[in-house]
């Protein structure tokens, strides 16, 4: 294998054709420093098939260390970097620069509130998550092989087990960006997620959390959250079927 | 406002304990129906006739008539019902400090309490049979 | 001062393994748990593992606990301790309904059961073909196995230390008393009191180039172990996947080739036929990995510098790839442009996962010495422990086996442990050392970058001590180690705040990676043969005579590294040639 | 600004001009029940008031509002009680859009020119 090729981890690329220039305005906010927020900007070489989680990387290992904001897997799978790039709530591995062009805005998310430049307290968030009861109860003795579960009633809340929990949905919705309260779309994603698992028995539970004045009714269908997901759950599909799930049941 | 259980007992005591549902259940149902009353309401008042001769004879004349009275009726409590429900919607996402968000709806419901007796009192309070009349007559 | 909390039973790292310990430590309602962890929980990288977890269930054709039991063995090329996979292949499939009865939505069978498929070395009747014996949720097993245990304990209230990073193990005359954390939101170091202690941190891929493990994975407690003087289990063993993508090293599943993917070379050749006649592409992945590089050495590589190979999973129909393999479909799309479903993916071997580690006995408590001595209240399970399960090499789906059944025993263990006994005194001044290291880098001002140690450390472990070993590279290795290890010395970082100061902790993971790297490269060197993942050029062959035995590498206290040897359980299976 | 897509835009402008109906409804309650004064009371003044040129153009606006409105609204509706309704949601959007220029432009063809007073 040829050493100098750049992967995943390693910093600047070898100079060479398929570089491009970028300008990268990232939202700056250190607590012990700065007063407010204001916007930094970087201008460096990248390749076009970078992440922008690697030019957030490239600017924090060569250019100035103290940029400080989550990443883990650098796959789309953990959850950890949901940000506002361009406009739009994105993951930052999962967007490569060719598909933003050379000049690149970079956010913290909305409604939570910023710790340090792109980390915001997740604390809220999770509380959100924890109220809609998000795990599965089942009180029946448990039998000695697994639970049957035909594969089309498993078909139904398949999407909704794709959840990773990055937020990005919630801080996209507009109704939470107000309204803070609002349990918000991750929350309804992951109580879909048991209210239509066939072995489940909280139901009743579950949607009667969802009922609360800051719960399901607050949404407005606004489908922010859907164009965010970067799992591609069909939140506002969801959602809906969740309000129609409580209005029958009462009904 | 009340903070969501975060666990199983918490949420089966709290069963059922919100009327949003009934509300966003009633603001369809009204908006369905507001669709042919307002229609209706502009296409008497504004298309039919020309809005910009409209003044104390038409209306008078107008609200004599019984039919109109409870067409008018209707609109006024469906249309009230439902758009005082969505600014409470909008004062609940918008004004977040408590107390502040709790003055707003009072005025807010205050108001549209007063104007909503004045709407009915208009209607119902008065006969216009003879304001009609004396105003025809001073034509 | 630094921030007292006392816990019975403290749990390091929230993946599978962390979660699954705390769970079954928790049962026991004697013992106060706590999980500390340095991302949130459903940020551990046990939720990028893809295909699915091995049990013996026999949902989709006939399958024996001793079936898999052989098959890990031979898997690990006898270096596998046998009693451990016994329990093991048993275990696995209880475990499996448990979570199942935790509500893991598995993809289903027909008839309603947990659907199973092929994976790599998993075979019918000790050898004869491949069996299907992966339970899997599609492609996204171990994330639907972190989200479970996860939404489980949010259930049972456990109590999490989230973000905060542990820098230092104590462990006083011999036995473990907690652990010192330093919390990222604050700067603050924290200090954890334990009767025991339960290290379940995870991997250590980071030191090589391309690999499929995430930012985080910097093998923080094997270190932390290490420098305490207690020895790493056989850490040349060291696997590649087969299937990462081309430069990036993101995984593709083993479950691809299980759903009939095969790797062809730059002539369109099926070369796994010439390595592995009767497995063929399911060989198992050390030996895919050899394959797919004497492939591209000889000249038979794909693309311009013909150094990669296809993986063609263009016969199989759009709607099973569709339906099986969603996400790593979407990786391809997204991350090289190239659609899995009309042309070949390029992919490579990518650094993937440690056999070795934490030595531990098969009840997860930590040993400190070839002789098998146990460190009273330190427990270790996933894949920073060595319980011997993998051997020289793991089979896929066998680490999600592993975190259950080896996390669960843990919790067990270490509750039954805490509940017996009281707590040892918490002598003072027992985060001085993990204080000075930070305040040591905070105050060095030296002109080197964390980034370009880390990169030179990334790209000459991969030359020098990857898939194939020569004593050449790795001796030139070791120096370069020494070297690498003077430049971190000079190391200064521009952060000097307390929040989120996420500079300061990338440079303490790197000290980290070194030490790792260290115990690797001086572990090869040593073994003069070559077994599962560890192949030497200079040594083609394994030698059962001289090398049926763990490695165990130390770090004398003036910073010497010693090597020693700790003997293999066998039982059953008699050392065989490993062939496919 | 973040960069949302139709559900955005149906969602803010369906919200304000909510708002504006319903500030409008009040108003017009009110001005409305003026009459109960009689002929000589403030009706016809509150009538005149009404005639200068910020509130001819508001009252333009509030009837475009209303037919944005009520067209939106049935696209929730739509949106709630159907699949079809979400899966189509931005095409019904634009529908809602063109529902509400076509039925506007006649409309405002007819009545501009009475409210502008240029008829
Ligand atoms: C892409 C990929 C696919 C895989 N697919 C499969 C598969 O199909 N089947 C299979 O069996 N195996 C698979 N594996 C392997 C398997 O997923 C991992 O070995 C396993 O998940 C490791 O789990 P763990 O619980 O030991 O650690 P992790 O899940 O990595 O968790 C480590 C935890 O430790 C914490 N931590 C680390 N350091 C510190 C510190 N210093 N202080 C505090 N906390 C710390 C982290 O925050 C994290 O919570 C795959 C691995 C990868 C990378
Ligand atoms: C003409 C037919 C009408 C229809 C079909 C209609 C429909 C709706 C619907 C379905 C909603 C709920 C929106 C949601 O929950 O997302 C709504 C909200 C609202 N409506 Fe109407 N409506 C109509 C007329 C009116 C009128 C006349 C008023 C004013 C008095 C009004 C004021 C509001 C307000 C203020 C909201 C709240 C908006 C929000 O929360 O975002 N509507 N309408
Ligand atoms: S629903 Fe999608 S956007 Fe929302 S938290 Fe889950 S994965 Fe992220
Ligand atoms: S963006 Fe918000 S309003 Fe509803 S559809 Fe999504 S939660
Ligand atoms: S780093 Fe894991 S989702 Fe982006």
């Amino acid at each position: 294998m040829d050493a100098t090729t750049p992967a995943a981890g390693t910093s600047a690329p070898p100079p060479g054709l398929d570089t491009m220039n970028v300008t990268v305005k990232i939202k700056r906010y250190d607590p012990e420093k700065d007063a407010r927020a204001y916007w930094a900007e970087y201008r460096l070489d990248v390749r076009p098939t970078d992440r922008v989680l690697d030019v957030l990387n490239q600017i924090k290992w060569e250019m100035d260390g103290s940029l400080s904001y989550r990443r883990s897997c650098a796959h789309g799978v953990c959850g950890s970097d949901a940000m506002l790039i361009n406009g739009v709530n994105r993951l930052a591995c999962k967007l490569l620069v060719r598909d933003l062009g050379s000049s690149i805005a970079v956010e913290p998310i909305r409604g939570l509130e910023v710790v340090k430049d792109l980390i915001v307290d997740m604390e809220p968030f999770f509380d959100s998550y924890k109220s809609v009861l998000p795990y599965f109860v089942n009180d029946d003795p448990e039998p000695a092989r697994e639970r049957l579960q035909s594969p089309e009633d498993r078909e139904i809340f398949d999407e909704s087990t794709k959840c990773i929990l990055c937020a990005a949905c919630t801080t996209s919705c507009p109704v939470f960006w107000t309204n803070g309260n609002y349990v918000g779309p991750a929350a309804i994603v992951n109580a879909h997620r048991f209210i239509f698992d066939s072995r489940d028995q909280a139901t009743d539970e579950r949607l009667a959390a969802l009922n609360q004045p800051s719960g399901l009714w607050r949404c407005r269908t606004a489908y922010n959250c859907t164009e965010a997901c970067p799992r591609d759950i069909p939140i506002t599909k969801q959602i809906e079927e969740v309000k129609r799930a409580l209005l029958w049941r009462q009904a | 406002m009340a903070s969501a259980p975060k666990t199983y007992q918490a949420a089966r005591a709290t069963y059922g304990a919100s009327g949003e549902l009934v509300w966003w259940v009633f603001m369809r149902i009204s908006g369905l129906l507001l669709v042919f009353l307002v229609f209706g309401h502009l296409f008497f008042n504004n298309i039919q006739i020309d809005a910009g001769t409209i003044d104390f004879a038409y209306v008078a004349n107008r609200l004599s008539q019984p039919g109109v009275k409870i067409y008018d009726t209707f609109l006024l409590a469906f249309a009230m019902l439902h758009g005082i429900n969505g600014l409470r919607y909008s004062i609940e996402d918008h004004v977040r400090k408590p107390g502040r968000r709790f003055w707003t709806k009072v005025v807010v419901f205050s108001i549209a309490g007063i104007v909503f007796v004045l709407g009915t009192m208009t209607l119902w309070a008065f006969s216009y049979d003879e304001m009609g009349a004396a105003v025809r007559a001073l034509d | 001062m630094p921030r007292a909390h006392k816990y019975d039973v403290i749990v390091v790292g929230a993946g599978g393994a962390g979660l699954m310990a705390a769970r079954y430590a928790a049962q026991n309602k004697d013992v106060k748990v706590a999980v500390i962890s340095k991302l949130y929980p459903t940020r551990s990288h046990t939720g990028a593992a893809q295909g699915g977890v091995g049990a013996a269930l026999g949902n989709v054709s006939e399958d024996h606990p001793e079936w898999h039991a052989f098959d890990t063995v031979k898997g690990g090329d006898y270096l596998t301790d046998q009693d451990v996979a016994e329990t093991f292949a048993h275990e696995v499939v209880d475990a499996v309904y448990e979570l199942e009865h935790m509500g893991l939505p598995f993809s289903r069978t027909p008839e309603g059961r947990i659907a199973q498929r092929k994976f790599g070395g998993h075979t019918r009747e000790f050898g004869k073909s491949a069996v299907e014996r992966a339970c899997y949720a599609a492609d996204r097993t171990g994330h639907m196995i972190l989200q479970t245990l996860y939404q489980q304990s949010i259930k049972d209230q456990v109590t999490f230390f989230n973000e905060f990073h542990v820098l230092d193990l104590v462990l006083e005359d011999g036995s473990a008393r907690g652990v010192v954390a330093y919390e990222l939101a604050t700067g603050e170091i924290h200090v954890f009191h334990a009767k025991a202690t339960i290290i379940a941190t995870g991997g250590n891929g980071r030191m090589f180039k391309v690999t499929s493990n995430a930012h985080a994975l910097t093998g923080d407690l094997m270190s932390i172990v290490y420098r305490r003087g207690l020895p790493i289990e056989d850490p040349e063993f060291y696997q590649f996947h087969p299937t990462g993508l081309y430069k990036i090293g993101v995984l593709l599943t083993e479950g691809a080739r299980g759903e009939g993917g095969i790797l062809r070379n730059k002539d369109g050749e099926r070369f796994m036929e010439r390595y592995a006649p009767s497995i063929k592409d399911l060989a198992p992945r050390d030996m895919v990995s050899r394959a797919m590089y004497l492939e591209i050495q000889e000249g038979r590589g794909v693309g311009p510098d013909g150094d990669y190979i296809h993986l063609d999973l263009t016969h199989i129909d759009a709607e099973i790839i569709e339906e099986r393999l969603p996400d790593i479909t979407e990786f391809a799309r997204i991350y090289l442009g190239v659609d899995p479903i009309k042309e070949p993916v390029p992919v490579q071997p990518t650094a993937h996962y440690a056999m070795g580690g934490i030595p531990t006995t098969i009840d997860t408590q930590v040993v400190a010495d070839g002789e098998g001595t146990v460190v009273p209240g330190l427990y270790a399970a996933g894949e920073v422990a060595c319980a011997s399960l993998h051997g020289a090499n793991r089979l896929g789906t066998n680490s999600l086996g592993d975190l259950i059944v080896f996390g669960r025993r843990a919790g067990i263990e270490a509750a039954k442990y805490a509940a017996r006994v009281d707590y040892e005194p918490m002598p003072a001044g027992v985060d001085e050392r993990a204080r000075e290291e930070l305040e040591r880098i905070r105050a060095a001002s030296g002109s080197e970058r964390a980034a370009h140690i880390r990169k030179e450390l990334q790209d000459t472990m991969m030359d020098n001590a990857s898939v194939f070993r020569t004593e050449a590279t790795l001796a030139k290795q070791v120096e370069i180690l020494a070297d690498l290890r003077e430049r971190y010395k000079q190391v200064s970082v521009e952060d000097d705040g307390q929040v989120f100061n996420t500079e300061l902790m990338e440079v303490v993971e790197l000290g980290f990676l070194l030490d790792n790297a260290e115990q690797l490269v001086y572990a090869a060197r040593n073994r003069t043969e070559s077994r599962g993942a560890h192949s030497r050029e200079d040594h083609q062959d394994r030698d059962d005579d001289r090398w049926l035995e763990h490695t165990m590498v130390y770090r004398n206290d003036d910073g010497s590294v010693r090597v020693g040897a700790k003997p293999v359980t066998l039982g059953k299976y008699e050392p065989k040639p490993r062939v496919y | 600004m973040y960069r949302g897509r139709e559900g955005q835009w149906a969602f803010v402008l369906h919200r304000l001009s909510g708002v504006a109906l319903a500030l409008f409804l009040l108003l017009h309650v009110i001005d409305i029940s003026l009459v109960m004064f009689g002929p000589e009371g403030p009706f016809n003044a509150f009538l005149a008031f009404y005639h200068q040129w910020p509130f001819r153009v508001g009252l333009v606006l509030v009837m475009a509002a209303v037919v944005y409105h009520a067209f939106n609204g049935l696209r929730i509706i739509l949106m709630d009680f159907t699949e079809w309704g979400v899966k189509y949601q931005g095409a019904l959007w634009y529908g809602a859009l063109g529902a509400t220029t076509a039925v506007g432009i006649p409309v405002l063809w007819k009545i501009v020119p009475e409210i502008l007073g240029i008829a």
